[in-house]
């Protein structure tokens, strides 16, 4: 990523910088510095949910690491989701930052029903945009 | 009367019913609750066991993946409308009953429906054709064999029969 | 299952103006066989559905020599697969037919259904690709037709306005020197398919060239997947073992499957290498002879 | 009385007009006027504390009856252990915490089953998550989460309930071992010391699912004018679930009544006590209205019992000739959330094995760990499947590191029939050896055994030994036979027809000895009212228990009838023989008197007794009771059932599928009383153990079922069954009914090897986890090119 470790580090502990990223991120609130709410919206062809999430970094290693723990629980009750995420920067030079993010997430309720298959694929692919996103707003946040 | 509900007709083991049920009512909600039709069974509820197998317009068909509101007009054959009333098994029953062709019998239902069916629609049916138009219907007990003997019993004293 | 309003069509032109009415709160129904299941799990639930399964006009197998094959939409699985039309002119749609779920979803479950429902491991899609199928939506506003290769766009996603419906499948007349061969791979025989591919190859006539290759897989991208590198490596040239391998090779890389309960992603990408070559082959023998 | 008319014969079943014509009564069909459903909330998480759980919106919904949370159930416990060292701790709704998920956090009752489902998504639970641990091996470290504090009893446990002298104690599992086992016999050092060559290798058998057709369903119904439970239930003894109904609700035992229903498939999946049992009889008691509970496809697979996983490392030293003279076993069983059946499942591992081959000095050490998952129970075989794969596999890679053959390895280190095994077990019948030598010849093993690699196929032996009931007390049961007035007889036993054929062979039993036709029998069975005793389906010991109780009744009945006749036609008993429903003279057959003749001087001259005959029978008549978990040690079983099973597989090396061709089971089940019942229970094995050996396997992820479906857990179909040939290499048990034995479990485990060392006989490549998956032969196959 083609921006510095310090400005990487300031978009990714800011909560509404970050939840732009997230797709199909409809509002985000924060509670306080290290907690955040969202309304996302997600979905599988002809089945949409919206997932209110609730965000929290519960560790920081500045300007290196954070992990977030999510917890989202759908509004139509179709089921509820916990996910762990890391994001771990590394400065490759003074212009250039290496950002590696992986994540685990657990889905349950009916929409887990839907089957692993599926599940999976989408958060193959909700991963992958999170990352597109975050590279476009960052390199684009540099030059604005 | 609840204004939700809707009437069908529906012929059903050559019975002739009218009822009036909710739209997302199952044929196998309608078999089993509405009608007291319980040999019909359901193992599965997403159309991947085939313990709920009935004939619908000589179409082998699971029960629990179509609506009652579907079969309006149809004539439906459950496992209780194989043998006649007077208590004869039909020549496929005789057959499960001389092979121990089942178990626990919680599939039988299924089983019968689906072979009844491939009968009716093959005169000759293969191996591969049973085995094939049997792949709809999951048993844990039999291990098959002897399930698949009974069929080809029936398909060989039809044979001899025609002869 | 939540509670919803049923409409019965019982006519094409009626079953749209009931969905061009109910186009944000409906759903259409046709054998239902995924649907009502995603109804049951309560995944969806529409406050109404609009059920065409009873719609005689499309529910039709036509073929003519020139125009070639239309399968109306509400033909099930079972007489596309019993056709004695098919069975003659397009083998690989009955043979393919013979792999999709079970007979029971088969005599219930309709074509149309199964190509809306747009799940990533349908067998019917890629058949008909391969095939160069087009579709006919239609909605009360007019109709379109589409090539079925356009008409998927992720994972149960397809472009089909909320207002349209899928009306039918339209084939082009067999070609000449071409043959479609269609090849699956499952644990049980009739399991979840892992990976599941339909090959056509055409030859110059008389000849070891390949005129034109086309290769469609599912359960390896969120839609059905055409391997253009991979069939482009075939066209012009003599089919030899280490090209139809070579071929495959680029066809694996070309698929992006997901990892799940039935096979890693790696393993998939391997099989569709050996699924691939050995379609190549066998399309290659009976293009030969066709 | 060598002629035998009814046994030995493939009569038709007795419950196939029933279950051929959809009339067949199980528990799914019973309905009652004034029924509620339930359905229960189950836990997202694996591992939690419940702060707190808000009902009132659910219970607010229009057609929601009662919400109950472990608030309501407090303190209740039961488990399928419950002795002194280990009581239960199982319990039918998580009180501050849960474990696994897929446990019950709350129930609802409702109208109809849509609304108890609805009413679920408005129920609110406040959960902290506790750190979760999933593998056991993780589980046993120092620092992992501790699953389980201290578990107490708050009354008597089952032991003491049984005349167990020894109050249970409280205890605080270490590390979140739930219980250990250590078997050893002879000296395994000096054992080793002797031995020429020792490998050692680990195996790995995966949880899986029963997966009986029928999921698990109950219908209760309290009558608060009687104080009476009655009960419609998925159960293999009805005997265990009332007695824990009895326990966990505090109901008299003769105030629950079990009515006889058909049960749709069991495979030891519906032996123990669960808890949406004791929900469906608390919320019925609570709202004196009858209660439905049907579990669905997806709460079977993450809710109820599922086989343990087994990891086992297994050494074993043997002579140069293949004699072996040393074993030493460690086995880890995966308990799961709550320990269930698992100290019985790593003591059986062992139990089953000793049986088979004399292994002259043995050790066998077992643990069980607490997992943040979905427990576990015995599911055909527990824990023999687990240990034959890890013994015999090992055993047929031994012969290829010697150059021994496998069929003679076996066949070398055999123990005799008439041996007493170290546990004091004698072996009056062992039709092992004829099985071994009869199965290798179906298959053709001279001509094919390491001779098709370049074919990629192969052929692979396994074997077993298996119980035929054991004395778990009180494993015992009880048969009553009425001659009735027109010379049949009603026969009243407790035995469930789980699709196993009790019914069946019990009244081809009792019409054999008494020289009647099955249609003479008319059958009173599995009703907790009507019944005496019955505790045989565990273990295998339906038939020779549960049979033997029947026979010993019949011939009961018999011995009166013709003391009685003898009076009548003033003859030696043994010179009368009965027939028809009629007794007369060996010597002068028209000298005959008809049972109703015989019955009326015997109600006119004795003091009106009609003829009743009685029999009692229990799995092992000389001990008290069971014998020791932990140290192995008391007697076992009074006969084993033997199996050895060959298979012919064919892989596709490009893929790693494998394609079985061929499987063999020669089988020693005692006498055969119904050929064609056996003949299915053991085809149903060998495909179950194909099916074990290639496809089968629960997925999870952090403590998440993967494949809680019939569509992502596979299990074979009509187009998977290959051949299968089944040879009868009965030899006749002197203690079982007619000679009949053990049948129902033996052959799974024996089939799962013959498949796995076919594979290997095939390809070269050895695969020690199961199911042998396309996947795992590719990878496997992929490294033996590496090398």
């Amino acid at each position: 990523m083609k921006a510095p470790i310090q400005q990487v580090w300031q978009f990714i502990i800011n909560p509404e910088l970050i939840g732009n990223c997230v797709p199909g991120c409809e509002k985000i609130e924060a509670i306080d510095d290290r907690t955040y709410v969202a309304t996302v919206k997600a979905g599988v062809g002809p089945i949409k949910v919206r997932f209110k999430v609730t965000t929290s970094l519960t560790q920081i290693d500045e300007p290196k690491h954070i992990h977030m723990e999510a917890k989202g629980a759908d509004l139509g009750m179709a089921g509820n989701f916990t996910q762990g995420s890391d994001v771990y920067l590394r400065e490759v030079s003074a212009t250039e930052t290496e950002v590696a993010y992986s994540s685990n997430v657990t889905v349950n309720g009916r929409i887990a029903l839907f089957g692993d298959r599926i599940m999976r694929a989408q958060a193959k692919k909700i991963g992958g945009e999170f990352i597109q996103a975050l590279k476009e707003k960052i390199e684009g946040h540099k030059e604005t | 009367m609840d204004s939700s509900k809707k009437t069908i007709n529906v012929k059903v083991n050559g019975e002739p019913y009218e009822v009036s049920i909710k739209p997302k009512m199952t044929l196998l909600q309608l078999l089993r609750n509405e009608l007291g039709l319980t040999g019909t069974k359901q193992a599965c509820m997403d159309n991947s066991c085939g313990a709920c197998t009935v004939i619908v317009n000589k179409m082998a068909v699971k029960a629990c993946s179509v609506l009652a509101m579907q079969v309006n007009g149809k004539e439906v054959t459950t496992v209780e409308g194989l043998a006649s009333k007077d208590g004869k098994l039909s020549i496929l029953q005789e057959a499960f009953l001389e092979h121990s062709a089942f178990q626990c019998g919680f599939c039988s239902p299924g089983k019968l429906m689906s072979s009844t069916a491939m009968l009716e629609e093959l005169e000759n049916p293969t191996e591969e054709d049973i085995r094939r138009d049997m792949e709809g219907n999951l048993c844990r007990c039999t291990g098959y064999v002897q399930y698949l003997e009974a069929i080809k019993e029936v398909v060989r004293q039809r044979k001899e029969g025609s002869k | 299952m939540k509670d919803f309003e049923y409409f019965s069509a019982s006519s094409l032109q009626e079953a749209c103006s009931l969905i061009s009415q109910y186009k944000d709160v409906g759903k259409v129904l046709a054998g239902g066989q995924s649907l009502i299941t995603l109804l049951r799990q309560k995944l969806i639930s529409p406050t109404c559905l609009i059920d065409i399964k009873g719609l005689k006009e499309l529910d039709f197998i036509e073929f003519d020599k020139k125009s070639g094959l239309r399968i109306g939409a509400l033909t099930t699985h079972r007489a596309i697969e019993k056709s004695p039309l098919i069975q003659e002119k397009y083998n690989v749609l009955s043979e393919m037919e013979k792999s999709v779920a079970s007979v029971q979803t088969r005599n219930w479950g309709t074509i149309g259904g199964n190509l809306c429902s747009a799940d990533p491991i349908g067998d019917p899609a890629p058949s008909l690709i391969a095939l160069g199928a087009k579709i006919k939506l239609v909605s009360a506003k007019g109709e379109r037709a589409v090539a079925l290769e356009e008409f998927f766009t992720d994972y149960f996603t397809t472009i089909i306005e909320p207002d349209e419906i899928l009306a039918e499948i339209q084939l082009p007349p067999p070609a000449a020197n071409t043959a479609v061969e269609y090849m699956k791979f499952a644990t049980i025989e009739a399991g979840i398919k892992i990976v599941s591919t339909s090959v056509a190859v055409t030859v110059e006539a008389g000849s070891d060239v390949c005129k034109d290759a086309k290769i469609v897989m599912s359960a390896v991208a969120p839609i059905p997947l055409i391997t253009k590198k991979a069939a482009e490596m075939l066209k012009g040239k003599k089919l030899t073992d280490d090209l139809i391998e070579e071929a495959a090779k680029m066809a694996a890389s070309e698929t992006d499957p997901t990892t799940d309960v039935h096979a890693s992603a790696e393993y998939r990408k391997e099989i569709v290498k050996v699924l691939v070559k050995r379609a190549i082959k066998k399309a290659f023998e009976k293009a030969k002879k066709a | 009385m060598n002629e035998r008319s009814v046994v030995g014969k493939p009569l038709p079943r007795v419950d196939g007009k029933a279950k051929l014509t959809g009339r067949a009564k199980f528990t799914t069909d019973v309905v009652l006027p004034g029924m509620l459903h339930a359905k229960l909330l189950r836990s997202p998480l694996p591992h939690a504390k419940i702060r707190s759980i808000d009902t009132s919106k659910a219970e607010k919904l229009p057609g929601v009856m009662a919400v109950i949370t472990g608030k309501d159930t407090w303190g209740i416990r039961y488990g399928f252990v419950d002795t002194p060292n280990y009581p239960a701790e199982e319990r039918p709704i998580a009180e501050d915490k849960v474990r696994f998920i897929g446990e019950t956090v709350a129930a609802v009752a409702a109208i109809d089953p849509d609304t108890a489902e609805d009413a679920l998504d408005l129920i609110e639970v406040d959960y902290d998550p506790l750190p979760p641990i999933f593998d056991p091996e993780e589980a046993m470290k120092d620092g992992a989460p501790q699953i389980h504090g201290e578990i107490t009893r708050n009354t008597s446990c089952a032991w003491e309930d049984w005349g167990v002298a020894r109050k249970s104690h409280s205890y605080t599992p270490v590390n979140n071992v739930a219980a250990r086992v250590l078997v050893t016999y002879g000296d395994v050092e000096k054992g080793f010391a002797e031995a020429d060559y020792i490998r050692e290798d680990r195996s790995r058998s995966p949880g899986t699912s029963h997966m009986a057709m029928e999921p698990h369903t109950m219908v209760a119904s309290w009558d608060p004018f009687e104080q009476k439970l009655d009960v419609w239930m998925n159960h293999m003894a009805w005997e265990l679930k009332r007695y824990w109904l009895h326990k966990t609700l505090d109901i008299p035992l003769p105030k629950i009544r079990i009515h006889k229903t058909y049960i749709g498939g069991a495979f030891g999946g519906k032996a123990p006590c669960f808890d949406y049992e004791v929900i469906c009889a608390f919320l019925s008691r609570k709202l004196c209205k009858p209660i439905k509970i049907e579990l669905t496809r997806e709460e079977v697979f993450s809710s109820c019992r599922n086989s343990h996983r087994f990891d086992i490392s297994i050494k074993t030293g043997v002579k140069k000739d293949g004699t072996i003279v040393a074993q030493h076993c460690n086995v880890i069983v995966d308990a799961g959330a709550y320990k269930c059946s698992a100290p019985v499942a790593m003591f059986l591992s062992h139990g089953m094995c000793d049986c088979c081959l004399d292994r002259k000095n043995v050790r066998h050490e077992g643990v069980a760990v607490y997992t943040n998952k979905n427990f576990n129970f015995a599911r055909r075989g527990h824990g023999a499947p687990q240990m034959r794969l890890a013994a015999d596999g090992q055993y047929d890679q031994i012969c290829e590191d010697l150059g021994l053959d496998p069929v003679e390895f076996l066949t070398k280190n055999l123990r005799k029939k008439g041996d007493v095994i170290p546990n004091g077990d004698r072996l009056d019948s062992y039709g092992l050896p004829e099985a071994i030598k009869k199965s290798a010849e179906a298959i053709k093993w001279k001509e094919k055994r390491g001779k098709q690699r370049d074919k990629n196929r192969g052929v692979g032996i396994g074997i077993n030994g298996m119980f035929s009931g054991s004395g778990y007390w009180p494993f015992a049961c009880t048969a009553i036979i009425r001659l009735n007035h027109d010379g049949t007889i009603t026969l009243i036993e407790g035995d469930c027809e789980f699709g196993q054929g009790p019914d069946t062979t019990y009244s081809q039993i009792a019409a054999e000895a008494l020289g009647l036709t099955i249609e003479d029998v008319t059958l009173v069975s599995s009703d907790s009212e009507l019944c005496p005793m019955n505790y045989s389906n565990f273990l295998s010991g339906g038939m020779f228990v549960g049979g033997g109780a029947v026979y010993n009744a019949a011939i009961d009945l018999r011995e009166k009838l013709l003391k009685v006749a003898s009076e009548v036609m003033r003859a030696k008993p043994e010179d009368i023989e009965l027939k028809d429903k009629k007794a007369f003279l060996k010597s002068n057959p028209k000298r005959a008197y008809t049972f109703t003749e015989i019955q009326r001087y015997h109600i006119q001259k004795h003091l009106g007794d009609p003829l009743f005959g009685i029999g009692y029978k229990k799995a092992v008549p000389e001990i008290e009771f069971y014998p020791s978990l932990s140290k192995g040690t008391g007697r076992f079983t009074d006969a084993y059932g033997f199996t050895a099973s060959t298979a012919e597989v064919e892989v596709d090396r490009e893929t790693g599928r494998i394609r079985v061709l061929k499987i063999v089971v020669a089988e020693d089940s005692g006498y055969e009383i119904n050929t064609a019942v056996c003949r299915g229970q053991l085809v149903s094995q060998a495909v179950q153990g194909m099916s074990d050996a290639l496809f089968e396997e629960i997925m999870d992820d952090e403590g998440r079922v993967l494949n809680p479906n019939l569509v992502d857990y596979e299990i074979p179909r009509a187009f998977d069954v290959p051949e299968i040939e089944i040879i009868d290499c009965s030899d006749f048990e002197p203690k079982g009914p007619w000679g009949a034995k053990e049948i129902g479990e033996c052959a799974r485990a024996a089939v799962i090897s013959a498949v796995v060392n076919a594979v290997y006989d095939a390809t070269g490549v050895r695969v020690m986890r199961i199911p042998v998956t396309p996947e795992r032969m590719f990878n496997a196959l992929k490294a033996q090119e590496k090398k």
